[in-house]
């Protein structure tokens, strides 16, 4: 994964402090958690796309992850253990024009917030949704979550995980979301690409994004560090959907795909609401 | 306050110092004869930023779990220091990390500096047995529990792997005390 | 020929009326007897005005979709009974501490649980008290017509957007449910309150500025970048661990309403003056009781009625003084015993405190408290 | 064109922000960092290619590469 | 050497202790500060002894969960704080009308909402009572020391099937996470009741005979079968929608709780024969009062504590004892003012009632209790 | 789709009161719900294969549908609007040896219940689940649901529902349960059929059942009665899984697909727990 | 309880008695110069089983919305008849479908008893406005509103369609009553 | 053999449990069945060729063919 370095080169970094509140950071975060690599890829998608930090609107539901809003130099809500989907929904739905990206974690969308989730994605409202999938709930000190693997040690599953884990975008597809990718906090520019083909779609776009709990999952699962454990699960863990078409299903073993998962053209909720139903209603008035 | 010892760990998130008041409240009411009442506070992330362990000990009864006036404070970093030396007693003691905390704070209690985490690192090859230290430095200078009955609390909380390692800690601490008594 | 001001309309259908006429412009909501009348008719109603309906998946994703509408500037809407008014409980908790305006309607029926979905009850007024965990303020309007329902849903959005708190709108399924003739009040014709924005420059603003007792509310999307949360949180919003600002903040939510309760209060008196026996009551049953109290006086018993329109906060100083000027007071709820003992609070040994109470689907009758003051007089 | 080639890049580290990770250190192609104590440092900028990944991994905002 | 009996527990650790003791063999639940730790302790101890473990998708559906465990026989348990309390709510209803033991612990943080989730406070006091919608029958236990935690578990999961109603165990984060020596009772030591089983033939089994004030539960499966709903319903468990039999059933689960009121009830009391001065709280700030009642006495000021170990049903008749008794009552509470309010309804005027409040994450010191009663004697 | 009589003659029709509770008929479903057809058709699968009542539970949530617990004399819940699934599951993890079955409607569990219902799913826990699908809120009065088609009519939607429908199959499948399959009321003894396959079958095991309400939905709708109805959504708009393999897509239009979905083998709940926790622990407690 | 006039429909659930209560609410109060309330009471399903529709109407403001003692009821079943028909006053007044009610209640009352259903399926082809038919029979033989206002206050609920129709199941229901007199 | 198939079915019909909503009347492929005011009745038993159909969709549990 040695990048050319001719190629790659930059001559200014990356000015994250534009879209970072003053006299936040250092962050919540411990070291090595991946959560601050996903928002910087984030950070940088947001400026490719170009939007205004005011018509910028972000919701995250409660936990480690969630921590995002809180650091983000826009509209922000920190809303309740897994309801960042319903308060995005209101928000967007009363103002569409403000451009709505919701922060979520594996525990936050997967399991509290799941019935939340999968209708954000049934009405294909025009949000994007990042699930920044570590495979434990976090914030509350390594529980195991819906995301985790089978076999994997969490502080409640000390003989072994026996849950069989979602797959966030299979279920982001299958509920409607017409936008569904994956990617890790490992390929950071591959992320930043992935994440601004899902703000550009219309309608609800869904991004897994693998990244790690060194502290916690990390610990538990015999990681001996924070890079480390990027390599093992979000290196050596994924593939990508090009690579795994050449590949049998045996050489691609358990490997997550990454890469756009799904996509689907399908009206978008609140033009529908807009064109339809007000529409009729002036119809009906006439009448 | 008949009778009423009032100690505080007090480091940032990683350091051990809630196994600290743990083992002390063990020392004192499980191998030794005395009551002992342990808690601790941290900030709303639950991890991270200054932490403290409380551990109240006495022959009577203990009501009130938390520090009134305290007889004996550690603190491991500048922060913890700075946040939680207030409630310190003025014939109290206060014992600090001579490394990490510079600003000492000024007060009517006794102050008592020590390489504690320098000697984790360097002496014994492990950051990690700071709060071994800790408690050996806090049995010797307040008494308030044997050092045998200390020894004892910390060999029951330790994996065997590790049990030569803590109790060498555990005497390092004892002895860097004893130099300075 | 018809009185054109005139409507016989449904309790329900006149809140449809009182939150158009405040100004709600979003409903989020999940149908639930004996509410989802207020659903279904928004539904036609809001999108013919430009205004957003939403049928959301639950009760807790429409308090928390009325939430977010509320901080995208709207007058945010939702309505539900029983089993979802306490899905919502901890949304509403949210509102409180995140000072977030927006009006809730429970209509109430018979509990506990699913219990009897389509009898009428008065058992949830200590709920809206107490029922999402942790201190918090609570407005809770009680109106007992179908016009009241009007005014008093136009009422709740306008303590709501004054003081930045969620109002709960109460009442039973008999007024949710009865038709009267009502008239709709003329545009200008009662006060309708909007929520006070800022005047600060952008990079000023505090949404929790301690220098109001309740700051103006930015709309996102105006300039006015902030953040919101259920932590506790410091004037600019950022969740706070320094015991100081919590105690000052978890204060003065409590405070803004506690301060403000001759605003809020509304009692209507009926004989109140001369009484000699008090009846303390709301919604269906105060009509009972104002019944009650005719036929009393036309005996020659000065009895008399205090019915709060806000029953939270507790109307205390009216209850004490009714209290100390009567011999006895009887407290009628559809419940087992709610009211009764706020007015046994606030009351304080000053007059001996008896109640009535129904939990069979039925209302109280008039003469069941006829019958209780005649025989305890 | 040689000289400019030849300038040294400029590595920022923030003190404050550094948690010690060691995520760019452990993924630096061309082993330009090392832990020191909980922080990062420079240990041989010279090899330093401009890659930017120590800045694009770094889950802490504390590291950045000027030309 | 070490006193073998004696062990170090945290609270939490406590009260995994006292359920397992009580023979507690299910536990569904969801993670949350801080009750956590009830959770992760029990998902390696129940497996252990054949019991279930199961961590649920959230607070609702881990109560759901353990009701219906305890409906196929289990001694079923769940733990949470704040948020999670909230949205148990609905389910809590549930239990409370189709009388299903289960036991739910409350490890109190700050509120309202997400608030302060490593602050301890009593915040959720009157939301145990009032929380669900319609009137339903409140038992809570208090416990105050890490000890009481084990005991008060043990008696939570008795009364819990001994009444087949939920049982609340609310205690702060202080007592939750602080550590004490504690023994731990060896079996037979304490009380463990089973709930009643039918003995009457299986065809004539009724899950709600009217003919009992708490009729024996079958287990599922062993032949009894019957229907259970959360609508009202008759003794044959089927919903009814007669006002007689609506009325009757609700009014009996209140009442097998009123009725046993002196076996659910339970006190500590210190120094209160000759108290001039009272004090009423629970939980951490009891231990604080205790400490200042000791303090005081040395001082010659006779003050007395009324502690309840059981909150609700709410101990009428020793407040209003002590309210007949001394001078004045204070009642220190970590929230706004919740069992004050009950304090006064009791004392009903007898003697003043001060409150001493806090909401910042931190304990009331003891001298802040022994300060206000100088002041005020 | 006339029967050969010869073939389909039975000498006494099916004894449905050796499953229902006496003296609870008529039920409360209005002229014409396909609801009591469903509830036959399980009744007759039930019998087939033979388990005892005493060891039958069913649990329900709350609506029309939910009501069916009330009439089967067994083991029976009416629990709470959507957590049949959360109940069941504490049902049946307690006391594996209970067949159990949760009985839902689409609001019940698609809307409020969906969360309940997909990590019921995931876990793979041995209850088969019937959806009672007739794609409104019918013990409400008629509000849309989650699987009323847009476009359609009811009391929230008199514009024209402009909300996508879910595929509560499709969620199954993705979600992880490992028998999904779909029926109608109409087609009572290929129900009966899919119904005891699905019973038969070890893990988590959904049936999608469309009926109908003429009620509400029927009327809103302009069908013209309940026979209507049937005829034209669950006869002429659902086709087999076999007859659409003949099919091109556009020929199959937007006709429901009937028969077994999807089918998977993986370990069962219940079973997973005792094996690995069980075993796990007395290892533990051995070292 | 001066002025104050009780009435109450009853039937089954799909016979249209809530809505012969709205309409007769809004002769008195609309239409008329009365004040009325209108309430109703339905089982646990909220459809299905006997239904019952109140109006209460008074010159003076109505407080109690709830029957207490009925002027005037009709049932069109014989569960309705039998659940609802206790609270009749002694010189109040029961409407009965002659086919439907068969066990006619004993009281004081006087009973009407009329083919409204028959009259419905038969004169008029639709069973449908056995409701307005009952408003036609309770207005004559109360003459609590008057005609005029009654007839108003059905076509102004009746889509045009079927303006014909309630007219002439209004008039027919007048009629019936006419000849009960 | 011929004996027994001549002779009639028997159709019973539970006129409490009836609710007439007609999909047995609607459903017969023989059009044994007729709506009778609310309930359903017999019209040509004749033609019955014992299908089951009928009672297979009654959601009434209201109609029984017996041989
Ligand atoms: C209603 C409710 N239940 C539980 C919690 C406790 N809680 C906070 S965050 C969290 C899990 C967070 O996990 P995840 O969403 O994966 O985020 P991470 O911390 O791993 O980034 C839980 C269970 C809560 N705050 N509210
Ligand atoms: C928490 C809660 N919210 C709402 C309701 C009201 N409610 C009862 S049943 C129902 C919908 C039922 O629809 P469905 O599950 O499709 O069943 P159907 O009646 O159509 O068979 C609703 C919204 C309730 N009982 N509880
Ligand atoms: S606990 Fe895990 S997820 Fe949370 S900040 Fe630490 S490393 Fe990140
Ligand atoms: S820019 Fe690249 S080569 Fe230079 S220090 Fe960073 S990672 Fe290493
Ligand atoms: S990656 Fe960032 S936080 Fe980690 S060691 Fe490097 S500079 Fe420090
Ligand atoms: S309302 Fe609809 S779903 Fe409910 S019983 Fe009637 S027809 Fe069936
Ligand atoms: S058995 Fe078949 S042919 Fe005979 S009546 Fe029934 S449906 Fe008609
Ligand atoms: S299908 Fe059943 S309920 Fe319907 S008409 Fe026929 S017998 Fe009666
Ligand atoms: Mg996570
Ligand atoms: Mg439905």
């Amino acid at each position: 994964m040695a990048v050319p370095a001719a190629k790659q080169r930059l001559s200014v970094p990356f000015d994250y402090d534009k879209y970072l509140r003053p006299g936040k950071l250092p962050h919540i975060w411990c070291p090595g958690c991946g959560h601050g690599i996903v928002l910087k890829s984030l950070l940088r998608a947001i400026d490719k796309i170009g939007w205004e930090k005011d018509n910028l609107c972000m919701v995250s539901g409660i936990g480690c992850s969630s921590r995002t809003t809180g650091y983000v130099d826009c509209n922000t809500v920190h809303s309740l253990h897994g309801r960042a989907f319903a308060f995005a929904t209101g928000i967007k739905f009363s103002k569409p024009e403000l451009n709505t990206i919701v922060i979520s974690g594996d525990g936050d969308a997967m399991a509290i917030g799941g019935n939340h989730f999968i209708h954000l994605c049934r009405r294909n409202i025009d949000i994007t949704v990042l699930v920044y999938s570590n495979a434990i709930y976090g914030m509350t000190g390594g529980q195991y979550s819906p995301t985790t693997p089978a076999g994997s040690y969490a502080t409640t599953s000390r003989y072994g995980n026996i849950e069989p884990p979602f797959d966030p975008c299979e279920m982001a597809k299958a509920a409607g979301a017409t936008f569904v990718a994956r990617s890790t906090a490992y390929h950071t520019k591959e992320l930043e690409k992935i994440l601004l083909q899902a703000l550009e779609h219309k309608g609800t776009s869904v991004v897994d994004i693998i990244d790690s709990c060194p502290i916690y999952y990390g610990r538990m699962n015999k990681f001996k560090s924070a890079s480390h454990m990027m390599n093992g699960l979000e290196k050596d863990g994924t593939i990508t959907v090009a690579q795994a078409a050449k590949l049998t299903p045996e050489e691609i073993g358990g490997r997550q795909l990454r890469g756009i998962l799904h996509q689907a053209e399908r009206p978008e909720y609140c033009e529908n609401y807009d064109n339809i139903i007000v529409k009729q209603a002036t119809a009906t008035k006439g009448a | 306050m008949g009778g009423r010892y009032e100690i505080r760990f007090s480091g940032s998130g990683g350091q051990g110092m809630i196994l600290a008041g743990i083992v002390m409240a063990e020392a004192a009411s499980i191998f030794g004869d005395k009551n002992a009442v342990q808690s601790q506070s941290y900030g709303p992330e639950s991890r991270g930023g200054a932490s403290k362990a409380e551990v109240i000990i006495s022959s009577d009864p203990i009501d009130y779990p938390k520090a009134t006036a305290i007889d004996c404070m550690l603190a491991l970093t500048q922060q913890a220091c700075s946040k939680y030396y207030k409630d310190i007693k003025d014939d109290g003691m206060l014992i600090i990390d001579s490394d990490e905390v510079k600003e000492v704070p000024t007060g009517a209690f006794k102050i008592i500096s020590l390489p504690i985490l320098e000697t984790a690192r360097k002496d014994l090859g492990k950051i990690i047995v700071a709060n071994i230290i800790s408690l050996g430095v806090m049995t010797e200078l307040t008494g308030i529990v044997s050092n045998e009955a200390m020894e004892n609390a910390v060999l029951s909380r330790v994996p065997k792997p590790f049990l030569e390692l803590n109790k060498k800690a555990l005497q390092k601490g004892f002895s860097m005390a004893r130099e300075q008594k | 020929m018809p009185n054109s001001k005139k409507k016989l309309l449904q309790g329900n259908e006149a809140c449809v009326e009182g939150a158009l006429y405040a100004g709600c412009d979003f409903f989020g909501g999940y149908p639930i007897t004996p509410s989802t009348e207020i659903a279904e008719i928004l539904s036609v109603r809001l999108p013919q005005r430009g205004g957003k309906f939403i049928q959301m998946e639950d009760e807790i994703a429409s308090l928390g979709a009325v939430i977010g509408a509320a901080l995208a500037g709207r007058k945010a809407l939702t309505a539900t009974s029983g089993p979802g008014f306490s899905l919502k409980q901890e949304c509403l908790g949210y509102a409180c501490i995140a000072e977030v305006p927006c009006v809730i309607i429970n209509v109430m029926r018979g509990g506990p649980s699913t219990g009897y979905p389509t009898g009428p009850s008065q058992s949830d007024i200590m709920q809206a008290k107490w029922g999402t965990h942790g201190d918090h303020p609570a407005v809770a309007l009680t109106p007992a017509s179908v016009q009241e329902i009007l005014t008093e849903t136009v009422r709740a959005f306008n303590l709501s957007e004054k003081y930045r708190t969620p109002v709960i709108v109460l009442y039973d399924e008999i007024i949710g449910h009865m038709r009267e003739p009502i008239t709709i009040p003329e545009p200008g014709e009662l006060e309708v309150i909007n929520r006070a924005k800022p005047e600060c420059a952008k990079e000023d603003y505090l949404p929790y500025d301690e220098n109001y007792l309740v700051a103006p509310l930015a709309p996102f999307g105006e300039g006015y970048r902030y953040h919101v949360t259920g932590l506790n949180h410091k004037a600019d919003g950022f969740p706070v661990n320094d015991s100081e600002i919590i105690r000052e903040n978890n204060e003065r939510i409590m405070r803004k309403i506690d301060e403000n309760i001759e605003d809020i209060e509304k009692n209507e008196e009926v004989f109140l003056d001369d009484a000699e026996i008090g009846i303390f009551t709301v919604g269906s049953t105060a009509r009972s009781a104002r019944f009650a109290v005719n036929a009393l006086r036309k005996e020659g018993i000065k009895a008399g009625l205090l019915r709060p329109l806000t029953i939270w906060p507790f109307p205390d100083k009216a209850v004490k003084k009714m209290a100390d000027q009567v011999k006895f007071i009887v407290v009628p709820e559809l419940n087992l015993g709610q009211m009764i003992g706020e007015v046994q609070r606030v009351g304080n040994g000053a007059c001996e405190v008896l109640g009535i109470n129904r939990v069979d689907g039925e209302s109280i009758h008039p003469t069941q408290i006829i019958d209780l003051i005649k025989k305890h007089k | 064109m040689a000289e400019a080639e030849k300038k040294l890049p400029r590595i920022e580290i923030d003190a404050v922000r550094c948690k010690g990770c060691s995520i760019c250190v452990d993924f630096c192609p061309t082993k330009v960092l090392i832990m020191k104590g909980t922080i990062v440092a420079v240990d041989n900028l010279a090899a330093c290619t401009r890659c930017q990944l120590c800045d694009l991994r770094c889950p802490d905002f504390a590291i950045r590469v000027f030309d």
